[in-house]
């Protein structure tokens, strides 16, 4: 659906809402991630989904991601598709890297091994206990 | 830096390249000055922002880069033909697989593919330009001054020699020290901005640029296939930027991300490499799929069966591209888990591209074939893409895969899809679309010849590579021995990779002979064609493509309109002022400050690459304040270049 | 069909070359249980690939030969547009020839990450081999000893390969008792092999690693036990002690003759938790990286070649006996 | 190339002239990849995460305070960007130019603060050479950070051009591509907001 310039002569509303939720979110997720007592999966699960909201609302409700010209409504879906499949993308490779760089070899990738003498490292295995 | 450090010395081959590159600028030089011909290579090429001007740049660039990697493939198969050779020494063999392999995917077979992208989908789609020409130009000369950054490293700093794959940690300062890596990296850099914005442009031209009533599912195959890998270039392209700038920030700046020292990952490389890597075979594959349809259809004078199982196949093809990646390393021990369902995903592909197979095949089917040169480009890519395309699924059994991993199985697999799927798609498209865009058609004699001789020469030189491999020859080895039994079947590659030479030879003689004594064209369709390109009155189009845009009624629009007899006679009351944009020599004055800036990383020199980096913004600024909003064409001029009679 | 002929000789020569040639090329000659039954993953495949081609061929040769374009050309039906059963059929035979290597091949992946199903009750010998610029350097823990390219292993008895790197990343191989794995620094991967038959075999690795790689091989005893066990404890009481001297010296790039140490590595370093060990030892021992094709670069491989030579001289008479 | 302008008064500037839509619609496609460019970062990041080596955690040395005054300033900037395009669909330059001044402002501020903290790391101990996981860290929030900056100069530009040619299709095509620029990196700033920082001091304190 095309935006029209009259929807934009009233107060914007829109924006505001957008720039209140974000604010509210961001804090939201502070608390919950440094002040509350949740396991690390459901912080992270929570985090994550206030993030995914978030951004949601930046292309919702600041850059119009649904607006187009009024001439072809092809745009718009090239538009959603576009971010859609770029979200699928980002999604493999975000999630599909650290899976394959991971599994397997938690039975011998030295770093989650409890310090060894000549170990160098210094960090303590429940860091990645996902490694 | 000392100087035997910047050029390179002390090898007759290198000293003959010294020389002969000298002489070929001396003697172009030589010939624009005496001729007078500055200007006019300024105004009719290194400004222009015509599509079909800049597709036929990206051609010439990619038949030369096509001899220097046929060069390389020949150097090697001369030291590998016997045991324990001498003509070459570890180092050298080295940096010749190494530019080879990065030479024929990056600056061969992309850009010969993005070139007749560049000259055709314009005009199949009805267009007058592209979405971006001026972006156009920018991504030509991005491409071509990040090929020619590259090859400088044979004479100049020396040539990178972790193979194409440039693994890590042996692509480090430590393993490969010197600038050689850099140019790898910064070459490819340079060469992939131009990609990514190719990309975007052809996205946008295809979507938005159509003639009126040409829906989506009326594009011609050749056009599908573009915006497809267009989809698949905008989404991998950016993987690469950030994982060569990563290798470059631990080359020049002392990062760790995948380095031995500071706990960096190696495996972070390959990953990242082949999150690139295997969308980008596909990247260089679809578009050959859709000359084939093209080729195949136009020469069995019959619609393509299965128009839309090839695009929704086409369309799971590239989703399916992002899924498969680590079946290049299957052997790095991820665990069974990993493998399995990687090696799931890379058989899965063996689906669809077999419904494009039998979808070929069944275009032919009660059609009635005529034996053009394309069209024997087109038959032999299926009977011998096939070979390649059953032995990739069988290395995509991960558990077979930890054999063949690393021999000359794979060598073999990855020739005989590269070559007979794209080179194969290069030759047949270029001969279909030479009338296009020279006004003469190739010589079908010599043609022939040339297709008997290269495929013939390339089985000789492929087929006993498997048996080497499941022999167990590793690739990447400069040498063998003669207990290992290989010596005769590498006699025999060497023998086919020299047929495939000559038959180079012979397809470099047919311009030649064809440029003197091939009838020129009078119409625009050279070939009874079904498709907008050859709907122009004139064998070639003018620059603006279409005196008056087509409105398009089906699939094989111009095809049917002929058989109707119905094609419209264009009259003087038809033509309009026509928009277009100007040229503009920024494009080139902006990769010239690329080269600048990579030039200085490659040495590691921060002051030139800050002043080309400057240079690079400048021009970018300088474009942003320009409004230059293109000129237009009078109905005068439209009707005497169309000679259209009052 | 002239045109084709050429093809049709291909396929044929090449189900001639498979059929003849088979048990001559070692990866489809194993001596083991891990290459036998990669051998039978590929023989499998092979005859659906065969298969496939030979359905190819068959519809192109026919279609190309009967629908070329000359007089009396009958059955020509331009406007065909497809057919949803052919189409069907090939959207659904692809399928079942997926799902059928699928099955074959996700059984053999997993089988293989552990020991060979008839051994499996055995404990396995545990060597870590770790490969350098451009040497294998293997450990056998419980033995206590070290070898410098030359494996000696027990036949009929699963060896467990740990494997790792203390520079570039290698591949671990023996074509003739199975598939390769990486071996990378700062990790350590694992592999199951096993000999049935003794004899002699070789090994290399795989991955490129630069300028030595081609000589980045070793060769593999498989042995009795008996025999086996009478080395292991000679190399013990006879070999001399690794010193860290030494062992930093390996870390230097080139290739070295085969060598024999009553005493490990592992006291010191393990690879797979320092990965930058090399490269520490060769800062320590004064060694640069050369830019290819420099004065400096040439001087080196010279010098290097000179050693080779020296010690190849002197390395006659070597301490261990094949 | 057609030049086909359309007139309909309810349709925004920038969108009325066929460049103007053909730009937006690329530079959505851009932003596609751009997605992919920082999934790309952002993978590497999570993968080395672990790989410290000898130098400090990542969680450890992250502070919240500076964490919030650069989120606020940036969810702000992003805000006022939206209240500029707003201004400049009702045509109101001057709105438009005070509300990009102000975006520009509070982007200059997230600089600012950005630019501190990473001193505040490089005094601490932790450089871009001090582990694979710290390399991962500058390059990806540096990345971030150098959009910002290339950010500032471009949507100056723009602003200089607005001042000079009034909102034409051209100039309102451009106020909006950089609009969507802007907003864009403020998701992007909201992954690393969760993905690097909370989850850091997650791990860390967690
Ligand atoms: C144009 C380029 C191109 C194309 C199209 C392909 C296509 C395929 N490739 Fe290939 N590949 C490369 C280029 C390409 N590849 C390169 C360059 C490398 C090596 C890089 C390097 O290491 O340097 C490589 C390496 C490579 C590997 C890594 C091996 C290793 O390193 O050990 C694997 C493993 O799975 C693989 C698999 C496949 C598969 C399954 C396909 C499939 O898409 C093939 C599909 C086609 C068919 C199957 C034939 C037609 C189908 C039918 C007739 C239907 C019936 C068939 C079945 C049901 C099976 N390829
Ligand atoms: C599109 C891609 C493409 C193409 C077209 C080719 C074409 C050829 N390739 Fe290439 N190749 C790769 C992509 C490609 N290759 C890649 C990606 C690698 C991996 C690199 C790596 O490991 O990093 C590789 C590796 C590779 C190897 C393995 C090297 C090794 O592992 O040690 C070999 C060996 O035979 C080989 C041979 C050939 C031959 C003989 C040709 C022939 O088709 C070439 C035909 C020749 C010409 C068309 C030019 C004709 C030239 C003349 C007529 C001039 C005559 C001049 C003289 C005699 C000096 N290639
Ligand atoms: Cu490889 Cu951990
Ligand atoms: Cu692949």
């Amino acid at each position: 659906m095309a935006k029209t310039t009259a929807e934009h002569h009233g107060f914007p509303w829109k924006h505001l809402i957008g720039f209140v939720l974000s604010i509210v979110l961001t804090l939201f997720a502070l608390w919950v991630a440094l002040y509350t007592d949740l396991s690390v999966t459901w912080i992270l699960i929570i985090i994550f989904g206030f993030a995914i909201l978030q951004a949601a609302l930046q292309l919702l409700m600041f850059m119009h991601v649904t607006e187009n010209s009024t001439s072809s409504n092809l745009t718009s879906r090239v538009q959603i598709g576009n971010i859609l499949f770029a979200a699928f993308v980002a999604i493999v490779i975000v999630i599909g890297s650290v899976w394959v760089l991971t599994a397997g070899h938690a039975k011998h990738d030295k770093h989650d091994e409890p310090k060894t003498e000549n170990h160098g490292g210094s960090h303590d295995s429940e860091e990645h206990g996902s490694h | 830096m000392k100087w035997d450090e910047f050029f390179v010395t002390g090898d007759p081959l290198i000293y003959g390249a010294d020389v002969s590159i000298l002489l070929t600028m001396v003697g172009i030089l030589f010939y624009l000055t005496k001729y007078n011909k500055w200007k006019w290579l300024w105004d009719e090429w290194l400004t222009t922002v015509d599509h079909k001007k800049l597709g036929i740049m990206y051609i010439v660039s990619a038949v030369l880069m096509l001899f220097r990697g046929g060069v390389d493939a020949l150097l090697m198969r001369t030291q590998l033909a016997v045991p324990d050779a001498k003509f070459l020494d570890s180092q050298h063999y080295n940096e010749i697989f190494t530019t080879h392999g990065t030479i024929m995917i990056i600056f061969m077979a992309m850009p010969f593919l993005i070139g007749l992208i560049n000259v055709v989908v314009p005009l199949q789609i009805g267009a007058r330009d592209v979405a971006y020409p001026y972006l156009n130009a920018v991504s030509f000369w991005t491409f071509f001054i990040g090929a020619m950054l590259f090859n400088i490293s044979f004479v100049i700093g020396g040539s990178p020699a972790a193979g194409w794959t440039s693994y890590m940690p042996l692509a480090s300062n430590e393993l490969s020290p010197g600038p050689g890596q850099n140019y790898y990296l910064l070459g490819l850099q340079i060469a992939g901005i131009g990609t990514l914005l190719t990309g975007i442009n052809f996205l946008v031209t295809i979507l938005k640029m159509r003639a009126p009533g040409m829906t989506l599912f009326r594009m011609p195959m050749f056009t599908w296939s573009s915006l497809v890998t267009m989809v698949i270039i905008i989404f991998a392209f950016p993987i690469l930027t950030v994982a060569l700038a990563l290798m470059t920030f631990d080359r020049l700046f002392g990062s760790h991300f995948f380095t031995l020292q500071g706990e960096g990952m190696d495996m972070l490389w390959a990953n990242l490499f082949w999150l690139w890597g295997h969308p980008e075979v596909y990247i260089v594959i679809l578009p050959a799929f859709g000359m084939f349809s093209e080729i195949i259809s136009t020469f069995s004078r019959k619609t393509l069966f299965g128009y839309k199982a090839m695009i929704w196949s086409m369309l799971l093809i590239a989703g399916y591209s992002f899924l498969v990646w680590v079946h290049h390393f299957f052997t790095m021990g991820s665990g069974a888990a990993v493998n399995s369902v990687f090696s799931i995903t890379t058989m899965a592909i063996g689906i669809p591209t077999g419904v494009k197979i039998f979808n070929w095949l069944f275009t032919m089917y009660r059609g009635k074939i005529q034996f053009t040169t394309p069209m024997l480009w087109s038959i032999g890519f299926i009977v011998n893409f096939v070979i390649g395309g059953v032995t990739g699924v069988m290395l995509a059994m991960a558990a077979a895969d930890y054999q063949y991993h690393n021999t000359y199985f794979l060598v073999s697999h990855f020739h005989y899809v590269l070559i007979a799927g794209t080179v194969f798609a290069c030759f047949a498209g270029l001969i279909y679309w030479y009338p296009k865009m020279f006004g003469y058609k190739l010589n079908e004699r010599i043609g022939k010849w040339v297709f008997w001789i290269f495929t013939i020469g390339f089985n000789v030189c492929f087929m006993p590579q498997y048996f080497l491999g499941l022999d167990g020859m590793p690739r990447r080895v400069y040498t063998y021995s003669e207990e290992s039994g290989w010596g005769p079947l590498n006699m025999v590659s060497t023998i086919g990779g020299f047929m495939m030479g000559i038959a180079f030879l012979v397809l470099v003689y047919n311009m030649y002979y064809s440029f003197r004594y091939a009838k020129r064209e009078t119409t625009g369709d050279a070939w009874d064609g079904r498709t907008l390109e050859w709907s122009t009155p004139s064998a070639m189009p003018p620059f603006y493509n279409f005196a008056k845009i087509p409105e398009v009624t089906g699939l094989d629009h111009f095809w049917r309109q002929k058989q109707a007899g119905k094609v419209e006679k264009l009259t003087a009351k038809d033509i309009k002022p026509i928009h277009m944009p100007s040229n503009s020599g920024v494009p080139f004055i902006m990769a010239s400050f690329f080269f600048v800036a990579g030039f200085g990383m490659v040495f590691d020199w921060m002051w030139m690459a800050i002043i080309g980096l400057i240079g690079v913004f400048g021009t970018l600024f300088y474009r942003s304040f320009e409004y230059d909003d293109g000129y237009y064409v009078s109905v005068e001029e439209v009707i005497e270049t169309e000679k259209i009679s009052k | 069909m002239r045109r084709l002929k050429p093809f049709l000789t291909f396929g044929l020569l090449m189900a001639v070359f498979m059929l003849s040639g088979c048990s001559d090329m070692v990866i489809l000659d194993p001596k083991g249980p891990v290459g036998e039954q990669q051998k039978d993953l590929i023989m499998y495949s092979i005859g659906f690939m065969t298969f496939i081609l030979i359905v190819v061929y068959a519809l192109t040769t026919f279609i190309v030969y009967k629908y070329r374009d000359r007089k009396n050309h009958k059955g020509y039906d331009p406007d065909n547009e497809g057919s949803h059963l052919l189409e069907t059929i090939w959207w659904i035979i692809p399928i079942i020839i997926t799902i059928a290597l699928s099955v074959p091949t996700v059984k053999t992946i997993y089988s293989l990450e552990g020991p060979p199903e008839g051994t499996k009750d055995q404990k396995p010998l545990v060597i870590h081999a770790t490969s350098v610029d451009w040497k294998w350097v293997f450990t056998y823990p419980e033995q206590d000893i070290e070898t410098v390219n030359y494996l000696h292993i027990p036949e009929d008895r699963p060896v467990l390969f740990k494997l790792t790197s203390a520079d570039s990343m290698a591949s671990f191989w023996i074509p003739q008792l199975g598939g390769q794995k990486y071996a990378m620094a700062g990790m350590e991967t694992e592999l199951y092999l096993q000999a049935d038959e003794q004899g002699t075999y070789e090994g290399r690795n795989s991955n490129f690693t630069g300028e030595g790689f081609t000589d980045h091989t070793f060769d593999v005893m498989a042995m009795s036990d008996d025999e086996f066990e009478k080395w292991a404890s000679d190399a013990k009481a006879d070999a001399p002690k690794l010193t860290k001297e030494q062992y930093d010296k390996l870390m230097l790039p080139g290739h070295v003759k085969e060598m024999t140490f009553s005493s490990t590595h592992m006291g010191w370093v393990d690879h797979a938790d320092e990965a930058d060990y090399a490269l520490n030892a060769r800062e320590r021992l004064g060694y640069e990286p050369k830019v290819p094709h420099s004065k400096a670069a040439k001087e080196e491989k010279k010098k290097r070649e000179e050693e080779m030579k020296q010690e190849e001289s002197e390395s006659h008479g070597d301490s261990h006996a094949h | 190339m057609a030049h086909a302008e359309t007139h309909d008064p309810n349709t925004p500037l920038e969108y009325r002239s066929e460049i103007g839509r053909l730009n937006i619609l690329g530079f959505w496609i851009f932003l596609g990849a751009e997605i992919a460019l920082f999934a790309t970062l952002f993978a590497t990041y999570m993968v080395l995460t672990p790989r410290i080596a000898d130098g400090p955690a990542l969680g450890e040395l992250f502070e919240v305070k500076s964490l919030l005054i650069q989120t606020f300033l940036l969810l702000t900037s992003s805000f006022t960007c939206g209240l500029a395009v707003h201004e400049m669909r009702r045509h109101n330059v001057k709105g438009l130019i005070t509300w990009m001044v102000v975006t520009l402002g509070l982007g200059l501020g997230f600089l600012y603060f950005e630019i501190q903290e990473f001193l505040h790391f490089i005094h601490e101990g932790a450089n871009i050479g001090t582990s694979a996981a710290w390399s991962g860290f500058f390059v990806l929030v540096g990345t971030h950070g150098a959009h910002v900056t290339f950010g500032i100069f471009w949507v100056t530009m723009v602003l200089i051009q607005v001042a000079k040619r009034g909102l034409t299709p051209a100039t309102s095509a451009k106020v909006f591509i950089t609009s969507l620029y802007w907003h864009f990196l403020d998701v992007v700033w909201i992954f690393i907001f969760t993905a690097v920082y909370l989850m850091g001091m997650v791990m860390h304190h967690g």
